[in-house]
């Protein structure tokens, strides 16, 4: 179920340069699973249109989400300005979330697209390899990956920590196995994996990122092009707010 | 208190509608909108076969409102008679409008041919602003003796009263809507988008991969009101108003410039809930100003 | 680092102006902003004889915007050649650009041949999109062959190069640039506001005395940027982009889609330093893109 | 001088219901005089234009200027959620102000007319009468023309303290003398005051109103109609902004 809703914001700190972590109380926790996001609204009104956030952690004790985004123009640095008290307009949970499947997962994450993999981490069941790939060794959520995936292998642009290069370079260079692999980050980074995913036959889950206007699929602003036909329009346009984020790579052009 | 408002022989329980291509056909947003409330559910533009649309970037947000260039993506009309009408059937108090856009003038006609027998379609409104349209290309809604071509083409055949929507890239709206009373329409709805164009200074690119796109939300809303105004004065036919439309302020505003109806677009993305939040302000405000039927106040303001 | 610009053989030591009637002759926003710094100063509209403009209330604000209906008040042309023009006399890297207006052809005339002999004045904008002009009508502006009237007409009398202001409330922006061009103008500027109005839904009446207004500011950029591109690319005089700037962001915007040189108007108005702070940041973004010379910029994004 | 400033709020308080006052710390403090105004802007971006609000009371000493407002609509409603510590864009000190004239004054204030007199009665030499209206007994500012004017009348519309009308039947009502009245209120108010003036052969200033757009007098946005020909244009259009707020009751149209 889908909520607009006022949250509250319970803290907000800051994790690295321009990268923020934000604690909301919202009843649209209740109704998430990991790789879902939700629509954040500005409170300046020239602003209209949502940012969608990734969930990075999900706390349904206490109705909370967790959301660390980076800032990346007017709205995120609107938001980074919230303090635990304040209000923020949302609307989620949105989106299909990544499927928990059986077998070995590998979970990997670059730049801002390490978040949401933190909550699907944490409830996957066997044990979870993390690769994550950052600019240089201004990391974030490092700490948190450690506690929960049975192992965390980092990969960083500058060689600053771990790999040397892309996140494919690290899972190449540790030789790490999985039958599945579940992945968030920019679109170069996507689509080296899938690649690397079917030469080596395993699944690849991919969260892809689009323009979004109604964030529920009634606007078929935000589509990306799809292998098959959908469903929605009988084209090949899969809407990435409602029929995605998560598609399996084979389904979706990269 | 009577919110109800008749146009063309259409009697709608209230004027607020959703403008098409905002809302899809309803499904996405019957769990914040309860559509059995509503004025019309105005669907997505429908061709006669599926079209995919513009590539992405499609979206892109600009100073109180946004562009789009979506392209009129649609599923076509035998999936959306199938499924869309299929779904609407449940709601009986509301009305149907089914938006319509082609490339050719043939194409439309398919559409309207096709719709005749739909028993569930109260009304056709015909999206004469379409970007990429062929046959007369953007001529369509931008010259009058086109428009009234394809006006009185579409009265032929179809069997539902017929909204002509007009669009706002003109140097003269009343010329238009006059042009599509004579060829016969039956009621205009106004606006849709004005194009315009944004451009990452960054990237020193287009922000849309389709360069421009149509601007809606409330930066347009005072050349909305403005047109609604120009054509209730110029035309008899009712009007339904729309273009920037958030609050029941807007709302009113639209109709005290002389509309019938409202249609709610670009706001719906923003608060989902807009169309109903507009309705009660509206009958709040009935009931504060005593207004006892809401079609009093239409083109109140001269 | 070059800034400077050229427009039909004027040079401007950058391309930032301020728009006619948002800054009167300047002398009201010197305490703010060293007129000397500015690329020109354009100048309100003037016309032969004083006009009182329209009656109050003339200002509105819409959503990220403003309505404005002065109806052109100017002390007509004596008193603005001995008060302003003298004023104007002490900024020497300043170019003048003096905005004329006028209810008909021979208005216009009489302004034009009266500055001729004025050294002071570098160029002329000639205002073609008055709300109230009698001769032509608001068709002055909105037809291209009355457009291509006015300015052979103006051409014949000018000393100074021309440059034509057009009206946005166009079909097609670019038969009105191109009658233009092919009638000698100099240069185009664009854009002029948009026609909008605004109820009171509590009074139910007009805001504005004069029903009707003209909108400018952040909500009609879009729509801006996107007729400057095409005349851009369907002319080939300069142009003098405007409408809605308000950063550096949205001045670059401008002249990647084409414009020379940029006129900042309804910004003044919450950011009288708005010219002064737009040039600072439009020398940081070349600094750090590493531009040269600004003029390469100048329609880049095709 | 006219200055562009973040103002810094110093403290914001209820004064009747929907009337706030406002203490704002900036250099524009420093150039004020009674019967100035300030425009504040709007920290929401879809409100541009400015709101103009008159100085209720300068204390140079500390930099600081009280402006008592209404809640009349958006801009308002957000300037009464501003609490200590905040920052406010202003511009100001701007338009002529009142005269300060020798003689027997007397002020008047009608509604939210009356905070602007405050000043003015403080700088005033000679015993001032204050006459002030409202509404009814939510009244605002009476202690503070107590300690200050010689005399307070008071008029309510509803009768609830002191003379039942306006303020004109108060002066009457009260025989008040004067040789120079200076005025601010409604429209109607001004209108009734310039009359008795007249009729009295007494000096009339009176503060206008007029929507804005520059509030320096440029845009010629803000003008009313005079009696003689204006400076700026030769027509009989005298800027509220600029050459006013402050006219003699003879100089304008009422
Ligand atoms: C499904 C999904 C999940 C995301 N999850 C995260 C996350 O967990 N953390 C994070 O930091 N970022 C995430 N992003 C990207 C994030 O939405 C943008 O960085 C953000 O919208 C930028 O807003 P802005 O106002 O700061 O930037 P501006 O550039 O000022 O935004 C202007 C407009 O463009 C849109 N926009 C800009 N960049 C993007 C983008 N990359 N993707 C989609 N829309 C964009 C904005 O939403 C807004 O409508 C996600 C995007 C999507 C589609
Ligand atoms: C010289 C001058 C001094 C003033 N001093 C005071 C004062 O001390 N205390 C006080 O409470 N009010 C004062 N006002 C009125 C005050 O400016 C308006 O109440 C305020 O601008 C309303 O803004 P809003 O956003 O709440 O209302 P909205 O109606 O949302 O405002 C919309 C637009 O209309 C303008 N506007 C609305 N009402 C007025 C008005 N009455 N006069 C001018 N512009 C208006 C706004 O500035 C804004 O641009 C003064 C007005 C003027 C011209
Ligand atoms: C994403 C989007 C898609 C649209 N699709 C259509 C469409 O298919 N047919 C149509 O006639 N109008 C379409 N419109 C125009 C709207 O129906 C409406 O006329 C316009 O957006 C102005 O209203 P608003 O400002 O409330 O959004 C679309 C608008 C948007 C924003
Ligand atoms: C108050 C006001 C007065 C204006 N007066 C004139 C004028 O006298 N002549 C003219 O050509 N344009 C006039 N304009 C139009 C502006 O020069 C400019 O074209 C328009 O406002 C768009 O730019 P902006 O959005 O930056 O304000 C006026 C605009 C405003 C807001
Ligand atoms: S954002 Fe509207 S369909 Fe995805
Ligand atoms: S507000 Fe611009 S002249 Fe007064």
């Amino acid at each position: 179920m889908k909520v607009k809703d006022t949250a509250k914001v319970i803290s907000q700190s800051v994790l690295a340069e321009g990268v923020y972590s934000l604690i909301i109380e919202t009843k649209a926790a209740n109704y998430a699973v990991p790789g879902q996001f939700v629509s954040l609204y500005c409170q300046d009104h020239s602003r209209l249109l949502p940012r969608p956030i990734s969930i990075c952690e999900i706390d349904k004790d206490v109705s909370t989400l967790r959301l660390v985004y980076r800032v990346a123009g007017k709205g995120t640095d609107e938001f980074s300005k919230l303090t635990s008290g304040d209000t923020i307009e949302i609307l989620g949970p949105l989106g299909n979330g990544f499927p928990l499947e059986g077998g070995k997962p590998m979970v990997v994450g670059g730049g801002i697209g390490v978040p949401p993999m933190l909550q699907l981490t944490k409830e996957l069941e066997g044990s979870v390899t993390a690769v994550m790939g950052y600019r240089n060794d201004d990391m974030f959520l490092t700490e948190e990956f450690v506690d929960n995936a049975a192992e965390l292998v980092i990969a960083t642009d500058d060689g600053s920590v771990g790999t040397c290069g892309t996140v494919v370079d690290a899972i190449i260079e540790n030789n790490i196995e999985a039958d599945v692999i579940y992945a968030c980050g920019p679109k170069p980074m996507l689509r080296a994996l899938a690649q690397y995913a079917a030469e080596h036959d395993i699944k690849c889950y991919v969260s892809m990122e689009e323009r979004m206007a109604c964030g529920v699929g009634a606007c078929l602003g935000c589509v990306c092009q799809s292998t098959d036909v959908d469903d929605h329009s009988h084209v090949h346009n899969k809407r990435v707010c409602a029929d995605g984020p998560v598609f399996l790579s084979t389904e979706v052009e990269l | 208190m009577n919110t109800k408002v008749t146009i063309a022989g259409v009697e709608f329980q209230n004027p607020i509608m959703e403008a098409s291509g905002t809302f899809g056909s309803g499904m996405e947003y019957g769990e914040f909108v309860d559509l059995n409330k509503l004025g019309a559910v105005v669907t997505k533009g429908v061709a006669d076969k599926p079209w995919p649309g513009n590539p992405t970037p499609r979206v892109a947000e600009v100073k109180c409102g946004m562009l789009n260039a979506i392209g009129l993506q649609n599923p076509g009309i035998d999936v959306f008679v199938e499924r869309d009408l299929a779904f609407l059937e449940q709601y009986k108090n509301t009305r149907v409008i089914v938006n319509v856009c082609g490339h050719s003038l043939e194409e439309y006609i398919n559409v309207v041919d096709r719709l005749a027998g739909e028993n569930r379609v109260d009304m056709l409104e015909i999206n004469i602003s379409c970007p990429n349209v062929k046959e007369g290309g953007i001529a369509f809604g931008q010259d009058p003796k086109m428009a009234y071509l394809v006006t009185e083409e579409v009265k032929k055949h179809a069997k539902q009263p017929v909204i002509m929507k007009l669009s706002p890239n003109v140097t003269d709206i009343t010329e238009m809507a006059k042009a599509v009373e004579a060829a016969g329409a039956d009621a205009i709805s106004l606006i849709n988008t004005l194009t315009g164009m944004k451009i990452d200074v960054e990237r020193q690119s287009f922000v849309l991969a389709n360069k421009t796109g149509g601007m809606s939300g409330p930066a347009v809303h005072p050349i909305a009101v403005r047109m609604v105004y120009q054509c209730a004065n110029a035309v008899k036919v009712p009007i339904i108003g729309m273009g920037g439309i958030e609050t029941w302020e807007d709302a009113v505003e639209m109709m005290l410039a002389g509309a019938t109806a409202v249609s709610v677009g670009t706001a719906n993305f923003y608060n989902p809930t807009a169309t109903l939040d507009i309705l009660e302000g509206m009958k709040d405000y009935m009931i504060r100003k005593n207004i006892e039927d809401i079609n009093s106040i239409v083109g109140l303001v001269k």
